[in-house]
């Protein structure tokens, strides 16, 4: 199993490095760049979701936590090494903590979606907030509503002069994301893995084998924190602004469409559901013919009420079928399954 | 003293805006175990009915308290039928496909009105407690969410719909039992739904300037007070609304009105880390 | 039973206005298999669920080997090595029965030796065949012996069982009886069962509960013959 | 509109193709001038920018016809931002990396102008924001052609005093304009005998004001100056109009108006309120009975005209100005013609620009709200932007590049 596993990871990788690569002589950097930012981000909703079995509806707060950390920390420091893992450590520590605060009190379900909305909004109107005088952080004001414009961005570690700039800035973030992708397939392999998917399917057996889920599922959305963090903190080196639209409910729901249309369960899904989707968006930016927001409500609704499980799952059990029909070996819908995953 | 009275009205007028725009999403919650985050687009909805209607002329009552409920009502009738009815059991898949929804409203509402703030003027003159000017539609409103309450409870109560509904409500096999159509029920129940949430956007929309993205602004309010009150309809939207109404215009007066919503928001979250179920899940089990 | 391995004093659990359990003394000895009856409402599975950790008692309590495990979580209590297995199937129907029964080994013996006892487990309940398929695929008694074989591979000293025979056909009753018959060799066992002739299969001492209470304790025969386990089990049941 | 749809298209079938697009806007003469501009046309914004993008498109027209700019046409590389600031930074690397524009118009809110000014100015873009705003952005690469604080505080605040009383209460939107506006206002008042007696700051999605019509009331003021801005906001002044305030305490503004609100406003809720600003559709000028004959004849009525459609029209033809004076494209040319005192003839009167701000002198009107219009009360002829001037000095610190926070 464990080998399988192995091949599957390096097959992806290669696989995704080739595109990446290749990637540059189809579209500009620029645009490249952010479309690996979104990818990171739908791949760390991905694993607390289809992995931990844990909807946050509120995604979007690590994501700005950490672009404002960056931000904040880039403004008082200058040199942008230190920044950046701070960017990456903040969202990691406010994640565990709220985790903490609502698996060790048994929220599920609903009210798991409900206060990490809530928790969104207050940094969203909190930030928006933040426009007067009096919200500095070091030498850094909070802006409010217009956020933080000119910080240092990135740049090699040690020499605050050499900017991480363009194409290198590009490589690097598809290197960041490849180099997450491993980790988390490592950490879904994992023992630990393999219990956070148990807890996903069933909390209560999981529990009964003498596991403690509330420990597991926080340290699970911690990571998911802290890797919405770290694409917080790649956005903005790349935007050289943050301002709170980080935060809004808009972003958190982008997050969430872009999984389902991508697939749950799958870590490749969520990644090329979020390129896609933010591609298409840059692209319907050059038209005006319909509105933009009616397209990814349409898009939303017909993967809920058509395609479920998204595209990469659907497409793999259209594979896996075609196989099973060869084998002659009868399975049983899988629709059943989905729903179960989706639910918890 | 006259500055209480003004205190006091404004904290009974934000408890029942709070009771407005949560009841409708609160009989699908409470009945169907629904969440419908189109829900503010449907308040929107609701809005732009009673002003098109208005500036076609009719009057502004017939407007809010009828063409709006009827128009949003067909519309979830559709939606029911379209979506919802593919996703039941699903808590989490409709959800998102209402959000979906919402935002795919947001779009159509976009491409027929524009962003353009609309709105029309409310119908009652304001008029003064001692040295103070209130506004009267408040009075209204306070009056709109009392007589809601009460034609719910008696509708829940008195009537044998209201009796099949209670049953669904505790059990979801109960109507089947008894002998009636889930379909139908299910139906009829997203059908009043909807159509109270068009009442509350047709009621708040002389108070409001109206442009497609209005509902974003209702949904979380409306979202956070449902969730809160647990599953009894009528005590959990009463008495979440009550206390988040409370919290939030205490803090307005006491320091400004963002202080007021993250206070209200802040009460959300320790509210439901204290009980888990919301309100009616610890307290007031099985009332209506 | 001067070597009690389970004891509670006293144990209550109340819901609202409702006593479903009350003030229950009960004591299992090591090695000993145990059956808990009554009818519907007499709170037997109630005072199960106190035993796991599933629901935590309104007073009283509970010693598992010498240790008070008053209000612990489910967890803690399973990792003593107390085997679980619940009344609905628990069990993860998006994983293959073989990660079922990993998942549950890899706690005790660590991920490393957990394959043997995995292999052990499945040997032993025979789901060798189904070993890669989906659980959720499977049909209900074969969910019974996966849960079971979750219980198996923790190789646990207590094992609570919540209505093991609840859905099987005649054939699969019979093995079922025999499987825990066999594993009370090694462990003591609680099963919370109705199915009186399953209950005689195995041949052990009930516990009866009516309204809250333990009404009787005592062999199987000596209870099926009681006048008051008629009137308060068999005759409601009718 | 032709062409949009063209890109749209090849835009979806590379997209289907896996992603293999590179040059979209291709289908005009290589030596054009090419024009870009971002502006939110759809999202919560496109109240503010389909206006400005429409005004845009009319100026380039009238450039055009007129023979264009040195002899070549000018073309327009327009995206629509969709009231989302990511896409700001998106669009702006674009006009400059890959549509390598000469100018770029565009942005409405603060947030948006700080999302794209370094990279244009990084890659040497020349931009142009033509909006009202906070004030205080000092860099040589930009050119600001709207109103700012002061120019309209100068005016607005001692009239209203004048006509009404010194006790003001303040009202602002909570971002960087309100709060700076706010402090304007504070020292205006000072200045000419009032009091600024309150302050209060509203998130832009606050829609509920009674709570602050009653404490206004507790404060009773002589004057409410207004500096709320957008759709949520609107509700405060219909709450008002709702109490029966409007005739107790009356209210001047600097910002309503900008988005057309006192169109959206009935007669009774917005008569009588004071405001000033560079543009009424009223202005008696020829230049300004020209533009609306101009609009007229390519959009069929002037209903959608507002403050920044006409900054955004008036820009545009500032630069173009400018880049007649130099005789060249290239953009140290362009701005050394810009600062050499430039001034155009616009809608909302003559248009010159500061050499040392960057930011415009403008005729600034003090106006009525009346009937649904904007009825001008009296005009006040070429205003400095003394806000910026009193921190900015591109003429002596040509490599400034900061928005400062305006002393007062």
């Amino acid at each position: 199993m464990a080998k399988a596993d192995l091949k599957h990871t390096a097959f992806v990788t290669v696989l995704a490095a080739v595109a990446l690569l290749i990637a540059p002589s189809f579209l500009e950097t620029y645009t490249l760049t952010i479309l690996v930012v979104y990818g990171l981000l739908a791949l760390s909703l991905g694993l607390i979701w289809g992995f931990g079995g844990i909807l946050c509806f509120g995604q979007a707060a690590f994501y700005g936590l950490g672009a404002y950390t960056y931000a904040v920390a880039a403004l008082n420091i200058g040199e942008s090494t230190i920044p950046f893992f701070l960017g990456v450590l903040m969202p990691l520590l406010f994640a565990a903590l709220l985790g903490a605060m609502m698996f060790y009190g048994r929220l599920s379900d609903v009210y798991l979606g409900v206060i990490t909305l809530v928790v969104t909004l207050i940094f969203f109107k909190f930030m928006n907030a933040t426009a007067g005088p009096e919200y500095v952080l070091g030498t850094a004001r909070l802006g409010g509503f217009n956020g933080i414009p000119g910080f240092q961005t990135l740049n090699v570690p040690g020499d605050p002069d050499a900017y991480i700039l363009g194409d290198a800035f590009y490589y690097f973030t598809a290197f960041v994301l490849l180099l997450v992708y491993v980790f988390v397939r490592w950490l879904i392999a994992s023992p630990f893995g393999r219990v956070a998917v148990g807890i996903r399917e069933n909390e209560q057996r999981i529990e009964l084998m003498g596991y403690d889920a509330r420990l597991r599922k926080t340290v699970l959305f911690a990571v998911g924190g802290g890797i919405a963090g770290l694409a917080g903190t790649l956005f903005a080196s790349w935007a050289e602004i943050v301002t709170p639209g980080l935060f809004s409910l808009s972003q958190s729901a982008e997050i969430i469409i872009w999984c389902i249309v991508g697939g749950l369960g799958t870590l490749v899904g969520p990644v090329i559901g979020a390129m896609v989707l933010g591609y298409l968006k840059f692209v319907l930016g050059q038209q005006s013919v319909i509105d933009n927001t009616l397209i990814l409500g349409l898009v939303l609704i017909l993967f809920v009420v058509l395609l479920p499980r998204g595209i990469v799952p659907s497409l793999g059990s259209a594979f896996r079928s075609f196989q099973g029909a060869i084998r002659r070996r009868s399975r049983k819908t899988p629709r059943r399954r989905r729903r179960r995953q989706a639910d918890v | 003293m006259d500055l209480a009275t003004v205190i006091i009205v404004e904290i009974l007028y934000s408890i029942a805006v709070l009771v407005l725009i949560s009841a409708g999403l609160a009989v699908v919650f409470g009945m169907m175990r629904v969440i419908n985050l189109a829900h503010g687009e449907f308040m929107m909805i609701g809005g732009y009915a009673t002003i098109v209607a208005v500036n076609s002329g009719i009057n502004i009552y017939v407007s809010m308290l009828l063409v709006a409920p009827l128009v949003v009502g067909l519309l979830g009738l559709l939606v029911e039928r379209l979506i919802i009815r593919h996703l039941y059991g699903r808590l989490v898949d409709t959800m998102l496909a209402t959000w979906g929804l919402s935002l795919f409203l947001v779009g159509v509402a976009t491409m027929i009105f524009g962003n353009t703030t609309t709105g029309i003027s409310p119908p009652i003159a304001g008029f003064s407690i001692g040295a103070y000017q209130v506004n009267g539609y408040n009075f209204f409103i306070i009056v709109a969410a009392l007589v809601l309450l009460a034609a719910l409870y008696a509708v829940l109560s008195g009537t044998r719909a209201g009796l099949v509904a209670r049953g669904t409500m505790q059990r979801a096999d109960m109507a089947s039992a008894l002998g009636y159509n889930p379909n139908t029920i299910y139906m009829v129940t997203f059908f009043c739904g909807s159509a109270l949430s068009g009442l509350a956007g047709g009621i708040l929309a002389p108070l409001v300037g109206l442009v497609p993205s209005t509902g974003g602004t209702y949904i979380a309010k409306a979202f956070i007070t449902v969730i809160s009150g647990g599953s009894s309809i009528i005590v959990g939207v009463l008495s979440s609304a009550t206390l988040f109404g409370l919290v939030s215009q205490v803090f307005t007066f006491a320091v400004s009105p963002v202080v007021g919503d993250v206070a209200l928001l802040v009460a959300a979250v320790i509210l439901l880390r204290l009980l888990p179920q919301g309100i009616t899940g610890r307290f007031f089990k099985g009332r209506m | 039973m001067s070597e009690a391995l389970l004891t509670t004093r006293n144990l209550t659990m109340r819901f609202g206005g409702v006593t479903a359990v009350e003030s229950v003394d009960f004591s299992l000895g090591r090695r000993e298999l145990r059956c808990l009856i009554g009818p519907n409402g007499a709170g037997k599975s109630t005072f199960f669920k106190c035993l796991t950790g599933l629901l935590k008692p309104s007073a009283g309590q509970i010693y598992i080997d010498g240790e008070e495990t008053t209000g612990w979580d489910p967890h803690r209590i399973a990792s003593l090595g107390v085997g679980v297995k619940t009344q609905v199937p628990s069990v993860m129907d998006g994983l293959s029965v073989r990660e079922n029964i990993w998942l549950a080994a890899g706690r005790v013996h660590g991920s490393r030796t957990a394959g043997r006892f995995v292999d052990d487990a499945i040997d032993r309940l025979g789901l060798g065949p189904i070993a890669r398929t989906l659980v959720g695929q499977l049909a209900h008694g074969e969910r019974q012996r996966v849960e079971l074989g979750i219980v198996v591979a923790q190789q646990p000293w207590l094992i609570l069982l919540d209505e093991p025979a609840a859905g099987l056909t005649g054939e699969e009753v019979g093995r079922m009886a025999q499987m825990i018959t066999e594993l009370s060799s090694d462990a003591a066992i609680i099963v919370v069962e109705h199915d009186m002739q399953f209950i005689r299969s195995i041949a052990a001492t009930v516990t009866v509960f009516s309204q809250g209470r333990i009404l009787m304790e005592d062999h199987v025969d000596a209870v099926m013959a009681d006048a008051r386990v008629r009137d308060v089990y068999l005759g409601r049941k009718g | 509109m032709k062409i949009q749809r063209r890109q749209f298209l090849a835009g979806s079938v590379a997209l289907a193709a896996g992603g293999v697009l590179s040059t979209v806007p291709g289908a005009f003469a290589a030596n054009d001038v090419k024009l870009g501009s971002v502006l939110d046309t759809s999202g919560i914004f496109d109240a503010y920018g389909k206006p400005m993008d429409m005004a845009m498109r009319l100026a380039v027209d009238e450039i055009n016809a007129a023979g264009g700019l040195l002899g070549r046409q000018i073309d327009i590389t327009a995206y629509d931002t969709q009231s989302e600031m990511a896409l700001y930074t998106q669009y702006g690397q674009q006009l400059a990396r890959r549509d390598k524009v000469d100018v770029v118009h565009g942005g409405i809110l603060s947030a948006s102008r700080e999302a794209i000014r370094q990279t244009l100015r990084k890659s040497k873009v020349l931009y142009f924001y033509n909006v009202l705003y906070e004030g205080g952005v000092c860099d040589r690469n930009i050119f600001i052609t709207g109103v700012t604080p002061a120019q309209q505080v100068e005016i607005v605040v001692p009239a209203a005093i004048k006509k009404w009383g010194p006790k003001i209460y303040i009202l602002a939107a909570d971002y960087n304009y309100g709060q700076i506006t706010a402090r304007w206002v504070q020292k205006y008042a000072l200045e000419n005998g009032g009091e600024a007696i309150a302050t209060d700051f509203f998130p832009l999605d606050v829609a509920d004001f009674g709570s602050t019509i009653a404490k206004i009331q507790a404060a009773s003021p002589d004057i409410v100056v207004s500096a709320l801005v957008g759709g949520a906001h609107l509700s405060f002044y219909r709450q008002w109009a709702a109490a029966g305030m409007k005739s107790k305490i009356p209210m001047a503004s600097t910002t309503l108006g900008v988005g057309n609100e006192h169109k959206v406003l009935t007669a009774e809720e917005g008569d009588g309120i004071l405001v000033a600003y560079n543009y009424s559709s009223e202005i008696e000028s020829a230049a300004n009975q020209s533009f609306l004959s101009g609009w007229t004849g390519k959009y069929g009525d002037t209903k959608l005209i507002h403050e920044i459609a006409v900054s955004n029209y008036q820009g545009v033809h500032v630069w173009a100005e400018g880049v007649r004076k130099a005789g060249s494209m290239d953009r140290d040319a362009v701005v050394s013609a810009l600062e050499d005192g430039i001034s155009i003839n616009g809608p909302g009167g003559v248009v010159s620009i500061d050499p040392k701000t960057h930011h415009a002198v403008l005729d600034v009107h003090l106006m009525e709200f009346s009937g649904q219009k904007m009825k001008v009360l009296e005009s006040f002829k070429q205003r400095q932007p003394i806000d910026t001037q009193g921190v900015c000095d591109l003429v002596a610190n040509p490599d400034d590049n900061t928005q400062y926070e305006v002393k007062i």
